[in-house]
């Protein structure tokens, strides 16, 4: 399996997805530059460069997408999406339930996601708790290349509505046009892991829905995606010294949530704790304790998620949002309510 | 190319029945949620769709019935729909903001101005998968206002999408007279986004079909967007049961609603500046009188004014055709919906 | 205390709070007929009509709230807030923080919500789910005239940014427009309680984040708010048949969420039912239960939500809008489960 | 009235030295994030803040420091704020996309358009509380096609608002020609919405004053908004760290990143169409060379340009005061923020 970049994982997904089917077209700003190998290699009917319209462009993929074509919108940051959410919340999502199940939309949202270059919290949300939270749609957050390549596959093949979210701290390119500038003053805390790795080729559908346990353990139940799940692992490593040794779930989606994967972990430990780089209020910490709640399992519980609107100071941000420090913390604070 | 006045005048009566049974439907019940007609727009929707192929799309707005009967929906299907009914267009699940037409490639959304973006969408599927095919978008003057079409506007020059905005201007948006909320005048506001704009008689269904023939010629062969601002009345006001139309209808029992707050609200105490608050009574008796005028005196129905253009005989003919036509599809629809004996 | 209608009584209290401070404006589109005795009163500069442009008025809210003006901007229905999402996400609710708590933004946002009239889910939704998952705003729900107007009036006194919400099924002139047209061939299940009612004059403001409990009983809290609130009290009746007696607590703001309230009553009854017609996922339901879960209350759990796009046709919606008789059931279930 | 060179020229001066001090502490890696600067709009910024009086509002996108400089903003603040410091402007929470005084009335936001219909809320504010104040919009030719932007345009009409909007056109969104992805004429456009709209060359301080003038005083006056085009230069492409602009200051090191895939693309299997790719390569390969031709060969600095305003010895003495308050100001920032050590 050939090695590549989380950000080079996407676009061979998306490349071998235009290469094996003709309808998989790409369009948003400034594509031509950001997608430039597609372009090059696809040309601009299917690469398209889009004004700074996401309400009309995103909405037109909708359309796009009902006509017959697959594309695959970018929204450069998700926070942007605040701008183009009727074309989610009120058209694609819609479309099925409103046509008796007739008509389908089998469109790909991509966008870039998360925090942790000081941007501050107007580019660096991560808002998968806002996307799932209508019917009719699938969000996922993949946390390394070979997911990454996966889900937007499975995302270009499935045919309804996908939001597929890429956080900026794994995608190299992201980072260095927002963080580091090409300069070598400031430094971020990249997990490798998430950043680089082993790809299938040609790229191996990943199920939408489904996550994954990437570290097994019997003390307590860690849900993360993105790259929090990467803050879980460091965590986790640190808590083998307090002798806890907890499982590590990477969700992988958002939405739908893997409902099974949960409440079996979480019945298994007896301890949940729920890590969440987006915000805590009405997210998926939330709907992870509503899962479990409803089908019975009484585990304890704990979050640690984005709390407030993230500051622009690099050391106020590294508080703000998930850190292993309280990670660790809240794990081992679980892990003493009931010893 | 000649239009074909029997043809034209065809869509137009099926359209202008079908809202009439519609609103009888609605009276007895048995539609729900805001029922906006196309009444005045039946010229709008014939001069158009009668340029319309197989593989053309439509994006419609919350009148949306028009443009479907005069393209040839399934009329039927149509009606089980309004009554919420599995066997409808939409499996009941729809309703009347909400008309879907797969094979119509064509669409509806209660949200205003939304399709403009989406035309764009179909437009772009066209110009990628089918070329020669195209789009149209129909939304009301209100919506120009709207970002996301004034968007579309642009999109749609600057990927030259074989695409045809269609703007019916009835001059109102529910009740707010959109000249007084709506800077500039709409057809040199499209033309500034780099495309050219025609301002129709959109009572006059032959004017509507020659700006609708050159706007979609000039799509089909990939010249790119164009704008047609067709005037036309709303003859049933916003919606079925508008409560400033049952001024009209029911001058008494809607006086006695609206009249006491409105004296209450005149009169209420500290009594500063009641000399400017009776002119304010002025604007609200304005508007509805307004509606009124135009209702009743300025307006014209595009089915009497598109008369001329046929024999009396031939006038005749097609209303008979047609009414039967829609009166059987309801008949249909009612006895599939188990409602046939409820038939008044 | 006068007798009035819901909706007179938000008008109340705006009228209220227009009379006492000039700075509150009122606008929106067909504001002059929708407000049309605030207008006579008032006049067209602060009761003002908009084009539909909800994103460009509601942003200018943003900016007159913090240039010193205290405007109430409608949004005709709610579903309509996704044309202007970015004035709420990125703008209003981030302003304080951003300005290190400098600048403040004393907006509300006046939206109807809900559904039971058949105009399907487009202009049926709650969104009040949405709408909470980010920092720096409250949500308001009232369920009744009383706390209508003493909620408007807490909104319009905040300094922050505070979205209410009005249902339509109890406001009658919305009702009459989207639902009856005058006609009496159709009928519409309104709780009367809560269309209609008794309220203090002048208005007593009703604090923000304060629920309240509504009906005691000991053997399961039911936690609600807007028209399913009345829909779990006609439930609650029924329970009696079953020897069930159930708490019913109106929560009143979706956010912030009265935690203490929440999770006073779920300790002492041990059994939660919550009952939301928004969106299932990612919603109240869940924020509830990590709450509970999260201060440690292993309560029994369920919820009956709306589970996807509210249909057309009448029958199908009230079965996917929360009724009474899935209420019972939900409830029912709940206590067989730990007799 | 008449323009004071002197005050222009400070204004200027002052804005330009801060950029180019925030671009020394970004090098460094004091400053985090996206670094817009507004090198080349300092003659906009000037020309249109020395029309405002106290009271008046500022609503800024992502260039926002040159009108703050230029307003007068407290320089220790600003750099405060830009080092993350709790006695920042903003106390380090905002940052340079999201610098807020409440004292100017100016707030800024890094999503595009949204400043728009800030300024809308600003002047309706003002309209209201403050008749003869103003509130000004500052925005790129890129925003205008953002629709809330355009719903602002109609929007400020309607409402006759007090409000200049100032669009900054550098001709360039990020990496794409604006030209490319826009219909039609943007003055042109914005005269449609009805409201006046005036071209300027937005490197001559002079012009600016003189147009924005004229929008001000139509805006004290009651008589609604304007808007005003003015043409400048990005001088130091999109953001700091531009990896565009990079490919010229380090060719080899970009080349090496950047060829390699784009060669994969070109000849990647199947090798269909090979000869429609290599004008591709040339699209990306233009893009490049025209955003390097108009930075080094087409831009005009507008401090330059302006410094034909004044006396020789006045330009420098007001170079020097302002270079020297900029610098003080870095100082005591770094000092308070315990950077100053690190001062290179
Ligand atoms: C985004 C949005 N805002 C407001 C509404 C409420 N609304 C429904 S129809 C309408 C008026 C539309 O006016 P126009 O576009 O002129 O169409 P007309 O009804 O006159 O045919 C409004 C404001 C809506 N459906 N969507
Ligand atoms: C709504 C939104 N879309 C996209 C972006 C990303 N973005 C930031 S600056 C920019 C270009 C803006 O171009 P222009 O308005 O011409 O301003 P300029 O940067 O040229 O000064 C874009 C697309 C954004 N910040 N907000
Ligand atoms: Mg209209
Ligand atoms: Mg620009």
């Amino acid at each position: 399996m050939p090695e590549m970049t989380f950000a080079r994982a996407i676009d061979f997904a998306l490349e071998t997805a235009m290469e094996r089917d003709e309808r998989v077209v790409t369009f948003g700003e400034d594509v031509t530059m950001l997608r430039r190998d597609l372009f090059v290699r696809f040309g601009p009917s299917r690469v398209r460069q889009a004004p700074i319209s996401e309400a009309a462009f995103l909405a037109a993929g909708v359309g796009a997408a009902m006509a017959g074509l697959r594309p695959v919108v970018e929204i450069m940051l998700v926070d942007f999406i605040a701008v183009a959410f009727d074309a989610l919340l009120n058209q694609a999502t819609k479309v099925k339930a409103f046509s008796g199940g007739k008509w389908n939309v089998p469109l790909v949202v991509r966008a870039s996601c998360g925090g942790g270059y000081g941007d501050a919290g107007q580019h660096e949300q991560c808002l998968w708790g806002l996307l799932s939270g209508m019917p009719g749609i699938s969000v996922v957050v993949p946390s390394n290349p070979k997911d990454a390549a996966g889900l937007m596959l499975s995302s270009i093949e499935c045919d309804d509505p996908v939001v597929f979210l890429e956080h900026k701290l794994l995608s190299d390119y992201w980072l260095d046009y927002l963080g580091l500038g090409g300069r070598e003053t400031v430094s971020f805390d990249v997990p490798e892991a998430g950043a680089r790795g082993e790809v299938p080729s040609p790229p191996v559908p990943v199920p939408i829905g489904k996550g994954i346990k990437v570290r097994e353990g019997g003390d307590l139940s860690i849900f993360s995606l993105g790259v929090s799940l990467h803050r879980c692992l460091e965590a986790a490593n640190q808590l083998e010294d307090y002798g806890i040794k907890p499982a590590v779930i990477d969700l992988r989606s958002a939405c739908p949530l893997d409902r099974e994967l949960i409440v079996s972990s979480a019945s298994r430990t007896g301890r949940v704790l729920v890590v969440d780089e987006d915000y805590a209020g009405y997210g998926l910490s939330g709907e992870v304790a509503a899962l479990l709640a409803e089908s019975g399992v009484k585990a304890d519980f704990a979050r640690v998620c984005t709390e407030e609107v993230i500051p622009y100071a690099r050391r106020l941000e590294d508080e703000v949002l998930p850190n292993v420090r309280r990670i660790r913390e809240a794990a081992v604070r679980l892990c003493a309510l009931s010893p | 190319m000649r239009p074909d006045p029997e043809d034209l005048y065809r869509r137009m009566a099926r359209a202008r029945f079908c809202e009439e049974a519609l609103s009888a439907l609605w009276e007895r019940g048995l539609i729900s949620g805001e029922m906006h007609l196309g009444a005045g727009e039946e010229a709008v929707a014939a001069g158009v769709t009668a340029h319309l192929e197989e593989g053309d799309a439509m994006a419609l707005d919350h009148r949306s019935t028009p443009p479907l009967v005069a393209r040839g929906v399934d009329l039927v299907a149509l009606f089980l729909e309004m009554l919420g009914h599995e066997e409808g267009l939409c499996a009941g699940k729809g309703g009347h903001m909400h008309l879907f037409s797969r094979d119509l490639l064509s669409a509806s959304s209660g949200i205003v101005g939304s399709s403009a973006p989406l035309g764009c969408g179909f437009a772009l599927a066209a110009q990628y998968l089918n070329p020669g095919k195209v789009a149209v978008a129909f939304f009301g003057e209100g919506a120009v206002n709207q970002g996301m079409l004034l968007e579309a506007l642009n999109l749609a020059v600057a990927w030259k999408l074989p695409l045809v905005f269609v703007c019916k201007d009835n001059r109102w948006a529910i009740t707010t007279r959109s000249r007084e909320v709506t800077g500039g005048r709409l057809a040199r506001r499209a033309r500034s986004f780099g495309m050219p704009a025609t301002r129709v008689d959109g009572t006059r269904v032959e004017k509507v079909w020659e700006a609708a023939g050159r706007a979609v010629e000039r799509a089909r062969a990939g010249h790119g967007p164009s704008f047609i601002l067709a005037s036309c009345p709303r003859l049933q006001g916003h919606f079925l049961g508008d409560p400033l139309l049952r001024v009209f209808r029911e001058p008494l029992r809607q006086t006695l609603e609206i009249g006491p707050p409105l004296l209450r609200s005149l009169f209420s105490r500290p009594l500063t500046a009641l000399a400017s608050r009776v002119p304010r009574l002025g604007t609200i008796g304005k508007t509805i009188a307004l509606l009124g005028v135009e209702r009743y005196v300025l307006e014209r129905d595009p089915l009497q004014r598109s008369a001329a253009l046929l024999t009396e005989e031939a006038r005749r003919r097609l209303e008979e055709e047609a009414r039967r036509e829609v009166a059987e599809a309801v008949e249909r629809a009612l006895e599939t919906a188990g409602r046939r004996e409820e038939n008044a």
